[in-house]
């Protein structure tokens, strides 16, 4: 059973940390290198050990496409011929650089709201109300106030919170598929027994669709049910089966 | 500052109008004192010094002894501003706010200002204080617990507002209090990964 | 009274000085204007100075203008005096991961939870409750949208957690725009294609 944790110690959200990372290895060597970025930020992912999927999974979102182009440079002037898929890279990019600069805005936003909030904190204001000679004046609070709407005021603070039903929209049809993904991805490695990351997305064009293997696999891995391993520094991702046979695979509710 | 004014010591006399300022009651000479680190009989020297001077410069407010303490209140002769101000009920509203505070507290009592807090996940105070203010609640006991905490439960004005003749005239609650399996039901839908009996984690 | 306070309409200025000394929150302008039967630009040029002459003469109050509204509150300078009577009305605290949801709040607004979770990079609901049940942001309106998706947007309370009169007082988001060496930094370590071909990093 995996804890329930809302967000790790350090870093509330996957940009901040890229953030992070970025920005640090900038003032380290004056020289980014996106290889020691993307070691970093899976080494950061891999230390979530009792992370929840749905944080887990935007935080893999961002290595995977991290890892894509960190590929992507390992193979400069290799012509793959796949114009969209070279677009759809540039476009995850940019969307990516976009979600980082909007981090970092709102992180200085933050801050100046914070000095403000200690400069506010300084004074405390009179709330102290009409003398009581003015009380007899005063309109009264539970003018109309009927007693079952007590009983309903009640009932609305003491409820039980209401299951979260908004928010998911924009990473819920992504999840839905890595519940069939995990499924179809183990059957193929099963059957490979040891393939590669390369084979397993081959002849798939749509970029989502990777991603949602890049996961799938990333879940399998998790289970125990893969042996993940990248031999040479920018090497293909060897993925090797684990799993019995007859084992049913675990799917994870998705929908949460 | 006037001549009159700067005769005081400058901070000592800041410092009761900033505490005054932001007190909900008559505040004791013998508080003001100690939080000032000066004598009794110099805060009331510095109060009653201050009064004369608001007074000289025709403020709006005075300073006033009352209740055992010190505070700021309107001058009497604005009273007809004052009047048409809490007549116009903008002090007024009952916020869904204070209606959920005055409701634990109808159904819940006697308890603290902390257990409100800890059902309402806010800090009621300022809710609280109103309520108190109008009257609809007040300090009942303490709490025999090392902190001592004042326990409120509500006043016969709030039965008399509600047109009840006693707390059991409320709507019973207890049907509809959800237990504890409706809450872990609850609990279990939220989270993300089922317990499933085939998962290897397990 | 010194003489740059007696230049100002005695009635009128003690009026809003004993209005403003029963308020429980801050009061509007309008509000003021209709009570006392002056203009509004009358209201905000006598509580400007008023505000002025409290300050030059050393009060430990200050007249302010928060949230929309003018109230009294105790100068920042005696905070350490204020704090000591205070004690438990101490303001809970707001965590960074809070002040960066109201950031994209406060400059978005109207927005749903879904867009807060896109900038942030994570599902912000746990926050957002928090910051709802606290009163700083509110359900502001509905999405036209197939999912008629919940607005949400800050409130007046936002506006005195911050001493701020109004959002137009929050500095442009043209401010804080990253600056170039931010902006060129995140861009060259997302290249897609490193700049020189020959050598690949490592």
């Amino acid at each position: 059973m995996m804890k329930y944790a809302v967000s790790t110690p350090t870093f509330d959200g996957p940009f901040e940390l890229l953030l992070h990372l970025i920005l640090k290895e900038e003032v380290d060597i004056h020289e980014v290198s996106l290889s020691n970025i993307v070691t970093a930020y899976l080494d950061e992912v891999a230390k979530m050990q009792t992370i929840d999927l749905d944080l887990a999974t935007e935080f893999l979102l961002i290595a995977a496409t991290l890892i894509e182009l960190k590929t992507r440079r390992l193979l400069p002037g290799k012509d793959d011929g796949d114009l969209d898929d070279e677009l759809a890279l540039w476009e995850e990019r940019d969307l990516l650089l976009v979600r980082l600069l909007d981090c970092k805005t709102f992180k200085d936003v933050a801050t100046v709201f914070s000095d403000l909030v200690s400069r506010a904190d300084l004074s405390f204001p009179r709330m102290a109300g009409p003398e009581e000679r003015f009380a007899s004046l005063m309109p009264d609070l539970l003018e109309g106030v009927s007693p079952l709407r007590v009983q309903r005021a009640f009932m609305r603070a003491t409820a039980p919170k209401t299951p979260k039903v908004i928010g998911l929209e924009h990473v819920a049809p992504i999840r839905a598929s890595v519940a069939e993904a995990i499924i179809t991805v183990a059957e193929q490695i099963r059957q490979a027994g040891h393939t590669t990351f390369r084979n397993i997305v081959d002849g798939i064009t749509d970029k989502i669709e990777i991603v949602v293997r890049f996961l799938a696999i990333l879940e399998l891995y998790k289970q125990g049910r893969v042996e993940l391993e990248q031999l040479r520094r920018f090497g293909d991702i060897e993925v090797v089966w684990l799993g019995v046979d007859d084992e049913s695979i675990a799917i994870d509710n998705y929908e949460g | 500052m006037n001549q009159e004014e700067s005769n005081l010591d400058p901070e000592s006399v800041r410092a009761l109008e900033a505490i005054l300022m932001v007190a909900m009651e008559p505040v004791a000479p013998a508080l003001l004192a100690q939080l000032l680190e000066i004598s009794q009989a110099t805060v009331e020297a510095l109060c009653e010094r201050l009064a004369a001077t608001y007074e000289a410069a025709g403020h709006g407010f005075q300073l006033v002894k009352v209740a055992g303490g010190f505070r700021f209140q309107s001058h009497p002769e604005l009273a007809p501003y004052v009047e048409r101000f809490v007549l116009d009920g903008q002090q007024a509203r009952v916020s869904s706010a204070a209606l959920e505070t005055l409701a634990i507290i109808a159904y819940k009592q006697p308890l603290s200002r902390s257990q409100v807090a800890s059902i309402r996940g806010v800090d009621p105070e300022a809710v609280m204080r109103t309520l108190q203010a109008r009257g609809y609640i007040t300090e009942v006991q303490r709490d025999d617990g090392p902190g001592q905490a004042v326990l409120f439960g509500t006043t016969p004005l709030f039965l008399e507002r509600l047109g009840i003749a006693s707390l059991e005239d409320l709507p019973s609650i207890a049907d509809f209090i959800p237990d504890a399996s409706v809450v872990e039901t609850l609990e279990r839908s939220l989270r993300v990964v089922p317990e499933d009996p085939m998962s290897p984690e397990q």
